[in-house]
């Protein structure tokens, strides 16, 4: 598979969060804005690029029966890494994010990807692997917030382009399954034809 | 009023020929016997192409436990054995026999007198019934026989005497409780003795005032038997909710009657008994109702076994014109006939007659859920849960629903607003379930 | 009194899964059937509820006091994938039929975020060592409860049949995004 | 290179050397990371300070309990050349429609109201987080109002407060924090 | 040295290593053992869980297959020769050359052949209308063109024909799973030989009634007449129960009984048109005169 | 002659079809529509039209190019949530608004899971908390009532529904009694006859129990539900209530006041997302009361019916699971 491939496959075809149904929470629980959702998006990709390089690199020095706890250290390493810079230097949206940062660490797609792709690939594959997930993953978000967004409050990016009342539900808990419902219905719907 | 308390519908009734007295149909020029007539293994043909039978000869021998001797209707010349297309809609074994002339076996009384001395003993009396090939007139062709044995064990309490009639259009057994009362009122006391029963309940929806009052007072002169009026709701006629509405009893899922201490037969039956042994007649002929909303005349015939279904049609004013479906028994539970050259058989109650437009079913809509199927039913089943699962196969659920205990009274589909076809589909998981649970049994 | 709140509070009105959005992935994962979906929230009941008093007493007694609170997350992630991984050897070794049922799901806790969220959210809270357990068994009553009731409906949804276009995952979400609807009603409860 | 065979020893050691490798470069992180931490959240206090009380050169922050034994709020006593110009305080409201609100209300040294802003809250998005001002007009009705003449409670309930359309719990909320507030400014001898 | 950055490294190690040990020891007195090769089996099947196998899903074909450690008796259709090789290769056994099967249907009694003869309304499940009655057509033995065997195909392999009202099934798509044979309450289906270049030749009829009943329901029925058992010339047709039956694995694909048939029920598959009689590959449609 | 038609038994069928039962319903609030064009005049009638409109219109469209199935619009299940969905909503809703929880209601709430009979929730209701949701401040600014032909208020007066005074007004910390002294309080008569502020179809209690008996003697719906629903909030209010007549509201005025009557006999008794057995229809029913309650007495919403519905909803393969009905021959009973 060439690099090209290599990088571009998390956007649709693989897209975590499309096709292979992995980070929900974050997915669900963050995108109540596309900032939020790219704010998201990119620390994941951040972890996952860096983890992936990591592991990559550790593949032959760490032993298959501790593979498990081996990656879910390092990838807890750089999650709290990005929790700490976030906090000094991005303190708005670390607060917007809460929660959901050090989740990080137990979103699938990271451990997945080291799991499936980095424990087996050398550094730069994995390096390439590793961004073209993230973007995919923060394409994701980011498309999703900004519908949540444009319905819940008739804004993108902050920038609010309808005056007066928009459809306040997806801003809200059910307005984000009930979107990312229809998002995947559609998708499904578009990769088939 | 008495009746029994799950579920059950009441379709519009329809007993057209309800005062239409019994006549006796003139002798057919041929006729095909089919040698399966009763529940069990059918019988083995015992007279060969080109011999020449009396009425009332046996023709074929019921060899293993549950089946019956099938007898000749009618004199005249076996022409061949071969298949006949029955109410089954498959091809099976009959006899075929041109008629000739109407010679009698000699050991059969055929006067109209009226015996009612009842002098065989319990043994004889089982014998002779199993010998002349009476089977349960009631639809299911039970060989009544098998149900007079009480197992070790068991004892019979009650004789029910089912009278009730419940499939809309039917009125034969209503005919023959007013015409044939004395002498069923005797067949009865015959099926007391041989199960050793004193108390025996004859039930009948109150839908036949004149039936009901007729056996009451033939009752004051046969000790030990009491007419139940019952309350109008069908499938009043099933066994178990006969036995639940007379004596309040509930027959354990999977068990048979006898369980709670009753026999149930028929009307029908007890005719049939009588018939037998005081008259030493086989079981020949039968009453049947030819009926329809299209139908010019419709009748309740004395009909010989074997006749065929398109004779009676004739006698009953002819086929009419924009007929759809013929079906032999009641709307309920009867079978739709692929071929009016279907004999008359022992199950056959009636011949109804449906126009094309009451023959369509309607258009089958989503299911909302209603849960009138559930209401209806009479054996506490949820048959839209059992026909989804049989839908997709999944035949161990159901078994774990009980879908063998549908009777396939047909009252869930008959009250489904969206005209689901819920007892096909309870069939066919009856049929796939059966099959699972006996080689389940193999293994 | 105090309690009582934190368990409505924890089970209706911010339930995990409706409101909170933890625990997404198992929840879609294993609420095919009634069966499993009962076995799995007694798992997680368990998992989670000595998973956060395992932390917990790390946080109070080891971090805190080192002055090392940003540890927090890579040091409660080791001791829940340890413990999970020793239920699931446990649980092999003990109830194999159970192992069967939960299959790869057991693994799955680990990963299920709602187990690390509940650890975190406690200490986020301020919440003592005996409401911190109290919390976290109504919260994954709560995680139970939508499992339940959701498998409960794809059973329902299975029979029925659904548009070939929305079948999976798409249909589970609307479910989802309905019943937290219906969820809100609870709102303002506490 | 050869895969590391899966030994006890291997495993203890590999996985221990990477916790080691792991916590060691955390804890430089922090130790890199823990003043801008700490600065951003400062300067987020000050900012909200600053919001809400004239400027000041020197800020002395009190704590006090009020007097229905909630926790207890802080009181950053705003002063300008050693005399106190207001009074900052971090107050909070339980009462509102999702958890627990934190407010900075700042008033002038006779108790009236200079401003307030909104710390932190897990209000309905759209509906309940109007009361930050940067989302409705709702908190401007607040300013220079003294509590003391001024009633601090939606119409609805005899106030004087005009409540956010369908917010009205977030609105009484917020009410009932700004009163704790001035309550225990009036407490520390402000509002004369 | 920072002391956060010792306090640090201290407890996370202290941490990770007390699970570490524990682990070890609960795993070492938990400890199931099961065969690593059936994992390694199971990835290797097509995890269609079809049941072609004969066994519940492919987990446990692959455990069959590394307890028994024997090929021969199993096989799994959908993954074909390809797939046992790979899983010979995992166990270090030989495979056993299985010939490529298909599926295919013995009727050809479509609305022109077996005319309709009354109307069926009802549930639409073969399974049902068989334990209802003959069919539309009033062949016992006939295909009721319900489609149990389309819900059956997970390979989406068969659709029913419009016009003729019979099942379709797909060479490409068929993967000899046998789930419609099973489907189908009146074994119609059978799984044959896919034959050399696909071609196959086989009676298409399963109607067991003598040879007058038959035709008089379906003009391409097999009437029993034993013609082209004469004709074969290996011994490959045998006649029972009024029916022809062609055995795939003696046939020799030598096209010679098919002219012989008087009723057409012999069916060709992919071969190429005769030379000498060309409309004699369309008989099928034509009526048929004599018996 | 034709061929004969063969299909197993039964050969006969009720009359009762899905679109009797549903044209029932719509006969059904017949009564309640009258009741809100008297009392919201003109406005009522635009908001039904646009619900029912709308949800007829987005059920072809979906039918026809999105499930390619048949397009089944006159079996009278859309015509009935349109006009439910009309019922739940103020009579000064904006077009747009209705037109999208017609969208809602229909395309979430029905078509996603295959159409009629697929929902496990009631569609109306899940437009309607939807709308409530997403457009707080429209959804509960109730128009006042006036007479078609009497004196009345003028149209732009909007006010709260009678729970939402009792609400406010406990909130506030006065008790039942000066709550239901003061003068704008609808009182018990006007809940019953409708002249209150509320929803389209939720004002005249009188109005929906004249349905609602149309519906029972028609058996379109059975007494479980109902008289479990009312039953279970009559008993738990009322225990409430005598509990301190000062904080909780007696349970009369529970009943009438709010959308009770409305949702009991409409909306909780939609077959397709309540139990199918007697046994589970009284839990569904038992349920949903106590829930209203709990909502409407400690929530933070005036009303909880909807909810209650919607959660019971959810509940409802459950209870299915649950409580069978009793099979015959299950418990042996002689004598």
């Amino acid at each position: 598979m060439n690099q090209m491939q290599n990088f571009t496959k998390g956007f649709i075809s693989n897209n975590p969060v499309f096709a292979l149904l992995l980070g929900m929470c974050p997915t669900l629980g963050v995108t109540t804005s596309a900032i939020n959702g790219l704010g998201m998006g990119l620390a994941t990709t951040f972890v996952l690029v860096a983890a992936n390089v990591v592991i990559s690199m550790l593949k032959n020095i760490i032993p298959d029966k501790v593979r498990i706890p081996s990656f879910i250290v390092v990838i807890a390493s750089f999650v709290t890494i990005v929790d700490l810079v976030m906090a000094g230097y991005a303190p708005a949206l670390h607060e917007q994010l809460g929660l959901f940062i050090p989740l990080i660490v137990v979103n699938c797609i990271v451990l997945g990807r080291a799991e499936a792709f980095a424990s087996r690939n050398n550094v730069f594959s994995s390096f390439i692997d590793g961004l073209g997930m993230g973007f995919g993953f923060a394409f994701a978000l980011t498309l999703l917030g900004g519908i949540r967004e444009i319905l819940g409050s008739g804004a993108i990016f902050g920038f609010k382009f309808i005056q007066g009342d928009a459809i306040l539900v997806f801003v809200l808990a059910p307005g984000a399954f009930i979107a990312l419902g229809y998002l995947i219905a559609l998708i499904n719907k578009m990769r088939k034809a | 009023m008495k009746t029994f308390t799950l579920g059950g519908v009441h379709p519009e009734e329809n007993k057209l020929s309800a005062d239409k007295a019994i006549e006796v149909l003139p002798l057919p020029e041929k006729v095909y016997v089919p040698v399966s007539q009763s529940l069990g293994a059918p019988s083995k043909v015992v007279v060969e192409k080109g011999a020449t039978v009396k009425t009332g000869q046996l023709i074929a021998k019921g060899e293993s436990f549950i089946s019956a001797n099938v007898h000749s209707p009618v004199s005249g010349k076996v022409v061949k054995i071969d298949d006949v297309i029955d109410s089954s809609g498959y091809k099976r074994q009959a006899v075929f026999i041109d008629v000739v002339g109407d010679e009698w076996e000699e050991s059969i009384d055929r006067s109209p007198e009226i015996i009612s001395e009842i002098t065989a003993e319990r043994d004889t009396i089982i014998k002779k019934i199993n010998e002349l090939g009476v089977v349960g007139l009631g639809g299911a062709t039970f060989p009544s026989h098998v149900k007079l044995m009480v197992p070790d064990g068991k004892k019979a309490e009650y004789l029910l005497i089912n009278g009730v009639e419940c499939e809309p259009y039917l009125t034969a057994d209503h005919r023959l409780m007013l015409e044939k009362g004395e002498e069923m009122m005797i067949g009865i006391s015959i099926l007391k003795k041989a199960l050793g029963v004193s108390k025996a309940f004859i039930g009948i929806e109150n839908n036949k005032p004149d039936a009901i009052e007729h056996l009451r007072k033939l009752c004051t002169r046969y000790q030990g038997i009491d007419v139940i009026p019952l309350k109008v709701k069908y499938p009043q006629g099933g066994e178990k909710q006969l036995i639940k509405a007379v004596v309040n009893r509930e027959v354990p899922s999977g068990k048979l009657p006898i369980e709670v201490g009753c026999v149930v037969n028929n009307v029908g039956t007890a005719l049939a008994v009588y018939e037998a042994i005081q008259k030493n007649k086989p079981l020949i002929e039968r009453i049947v109702t030819v009926t329809g909303k299209s139908v010019t005349k419709p009748s309740n015939f004395m009909v010989r076994i074997g006749t065929p279904v398109s004779l009676l049609i004739e006698s009953a004013g002819g086929l009419p014109e924009n007929t759809g479906k013929v079906i032999s028994g009641g709307p309920m539970m009867g079978k739709a006939l692929t071929s009016l050259e279907a004999p008359v058989v022992k199950g056959t109650s009636g011949i109804l007659i449906m126009p094309v437009e009451e023959s369509k079913r309607t258009q089958v809509l989503n299911c909302i859920r209603c849960g009138r199927c559930i209401t209806a039913c009479p054996m506490g089943l949820e048959p839209v849960l059992l026909a989804q699962l049989s839908e997709n196969l999944m035949f161990e659920r159901a078994e774990a629903e009980r879908i063998m205990d549908c009777i396939e009274c047909g009252s869930c589909h008959y009250t489904c607003p969206a005209g689901r076809p819920l007892l096909d589909y309870l069939r066919l998981g009856k049929n796939k379930t059966g099959l699972l649970i006996r080689n389940r049994g193999k293994k | 009194m105090e309690y009582i709140i934190i368990i409505i509070s924890a089970i209706f009105v911010n339930n995990i899964v409706f409101a909170q959005f933890l625990g997404i992935c198992p929840f879609l994962g294993v609420s095919n059937k009634l069966s499993t979906s009962v076995g799995m929230g007694g798992a997680v009941i368990f998992v989670m509820t000595l998973a956060t008093i395992v932390t917990y007493l790390i946080y109070q007694f080891v971090l805190i006091p080192l002055g090392l609170g940003f540890l927090q997350t890579i040091s409660y992630i080791l001791v829940i994938a340890a413990l999970v991984q020793m239920v699931e050897i446990i649980l092999k070794k003990v109830s194999p039929s159970m192992y069967q049922a939960l299959g790869i799901f057991l693994p799955l806790i680990t990963t299920n975020c709602a187990v690390l969220g509940v650890a975190i959210l406690v200490i986020q809270k301020n919440l003592n060592l005996l409401e911190s357990v109290v919390f976290t068994v109504a919260t994954s009553v709560g995680f139970t409860l939508a499992l339940v009731i959701f498998a409960g409906i794809r059973e329902h949804m299975e029979l029925m049949g659904v548009p070939k276009g929305m079948r999976g995952i798409p249909i589970a979400l609307v479910v989802a995004g309905l019943l937290s609807l219906a969820f809100m009603g609870f709102a303002g409860l506490v | 290179m050869a895969k590391t065979e899966s030994t006890f020893k291997n495993m203890v050691l590999v996985l221990l050397s990477i916790s080691l490798i792991a916590s060691f470069s955390l804890g430089a992180v922090y130790n890199l990371t823990k003043e801008p931490i700490a600065k951003a959240q400062q300067a987020k206090k000050e900012a909200a300070i600053k919001q809400v009380v004239p400027e000041f050169d020197q800020l002395e922050p009190v704590s006090v309990t009020p007097d229905d034994g909630g926790d207890p709020l802080t009181i950053n006593k705003a002063m300008k050349n050693g005399e106190v110009v207001g009074y900052a305080v971090e107050t909070y409201t339980d009462k509102g429609f999702s958890g627990r609100i934190l407010l900075m209300v700042g008033f002038l040294p006779d108790g009236s109201i200079v401003n307030t802003a909104v710390l932190k809250h897990t209000e309905t998005p759209g509906l309940g987080d109007k009361m930050d001002a940067s989302k409705s007009a709702f908190p401007e009705q607040f300013k220079s109002k003294n509590p003391e003449v001024y009633k601090l409670k939606v119409k609805k309930d005899g106030g004087e407060v005009d409540a956010i359309t369908a917010a009205t719990i977030t609105s009484r909320a917020f009410c009932d924090g700004v009163q704790r507030a001035y309550d225990v400014v009036k407490k520390e001898g402000g509002s004369k | 040295m920072n002391e956060t950055i010792v306090f640090a490294v201290i407890s996370l190690s202290a941490i990770g290593g007390t699970s570490a040990v524990i682990l070890y020891f609960v795993a070492q007195k938990f400890k199931v053992i099961e065969d690593p090769r059936i994992d390694i089996v199971n990835e290797k099947l097509p995890g269609a869980n079809c049941g072609g196998c004969g066994l519940a899903g492919c987990r446990a074909f692959a455990e069959e297959l590394v307890k028994t450690g024997d090929l021969s008796k199993l096989n799994c259709p959908v993954g074909g020769s390809d797939v046992m090789k790979e899983i010979a290769a995992v166990l270090g056994l030989e495979p056993e050359e299985k010939d490529p099967m298909i599926a295919v249907l013995r009727c050809s009694g479509s609305r022109v052949n077996a005319p309709q003869k009354v109307v069926y309304e009802g549930a639409s499940s073969c399974a049902f209308a068989h334990v209802l009655s003959s069919g539309e057509s009033g062949c016992p033995n006939g295909c009721l063109g319900l489609g149990d065997c389309v819900v059956s195909c997970k390979f989406d392999a068969i659709y029913i024909d419009d016009t003729t009202g019979l099942p379709v099934i797909s060479d490409e798509n068929c993967v000899a799973c046998g789930a419609c044979v099973t489907a189908c309450p009146r074994s119609i289906i059978e799984l044959r030989k896919k034959g050399k270049k696909d071609r196959r030749i086989f009676v298409s009829c399963v109607n067991t009634e003598k040879g007058g009943p038959a035709k008089k329901n379906c003009q391409v029925a097999c009437i029993g007449c034993g013609k082209c058992v004469k004709e074969c010339p290996h011994d490959a047709i045998t006649l029972q129960n009024n029916l022809a039956y062609i055995d795939y694995d003696k046939c020799k694909l030598c096209r010679k009984c098919e002219p012989v048939c008087p009723t057409s029920a012999i069916l060709e598959l992919n071969f190429p048109p005769r030379k000498e009689k060309a409309g004699e590959t369309e008989k099928v449609a034509e009526p048929v005169k004599e018996v | 002659m034709s061929l004969l038609t063969i299909s197993g038994s039964p050969h006969v069928h009720t009359q009762q079809s899905v679109k009797s039962i549903m044209y029932g319903v719509v006969i059904a609030m017949i009564p309640a529509i009258f009741v809100s064009v008297y009392f919201f005049g003109i406005d009522a009638a635009r908001v039904l039209l646009i619900s029912v409109l709308g949800c007829l219109f987005f059920e072809w469209l979906i039918q026809k190019y999105l499930i390619k199935g048949p397009v089944t619009i006159n079996d009278g299940s859309a015509l009935v949530t349109g006009v439910l969905l009309a019922f739940n909503v103020p009579s000064n809703l904006p077009a747009w608004i209705i037109i999208l929880g017609a969208l809602v209601s229909i395309g979430i709430g029905k078509m996603s899971f295959g159409g009629l009979g697929k929902n496990p929730f009631n569609p109306a209701l899940v437009g309607r908390v939807f709308l409530l949701i997403s457009f707080p401040v429209q959804m509960t600014s109730w128009p006042m009532p006036k007479a078609l032909f009497g004196e009345g208020i003028t149209d732009a007066i909007t006010g709260p529904t009678t729970l939402g005074i009792l609400k406010e007004g406990l909130d506030a910390g006065k008790t039942v009694q000066e709550i239901m002294a003061s003068p704008n309080f609808p009182g018990y008569v006007n809940d019953l006859m409708g002249a209150q502020a509320g929803s389209l179809g939720e004002i005249s209690a009188l109005a929906l129990l004249l349905g609602a008996l149309f519906m029972l003697t028609r058996k379109i719906i059975t007494w479980h539900i109902p008289t479990a629903y009312i039953g279970s909030a009559v008993i738990f209010s009322g225990i409430l209530w005598m509990i301190d007549p000062t904080q909780f509201i007696d349970p009369l005025m529970h009943l009438l006041a709010g959308g009770m009557i409305l949702g009991v006999f409409f909306m909780a008794t939609d077959m397709v997302s309540s139990p199918m057995t007697a046994k589970g229809q009284i839990v569904f029913g038992v349920g949903a009361g106590l829930l209203t309650i709990v909502i409407r007495v400690w929530g933070a919403y005036p009303e909880g019916v909807s909810f209650a519905i919607l959660i019971m909803n959810a509940f409802t393969p459950l209870i299915n699971n649950m409580f069978k009905p009793k099979r015959f021959g299950e418990v042996v009973k002689n004598g």
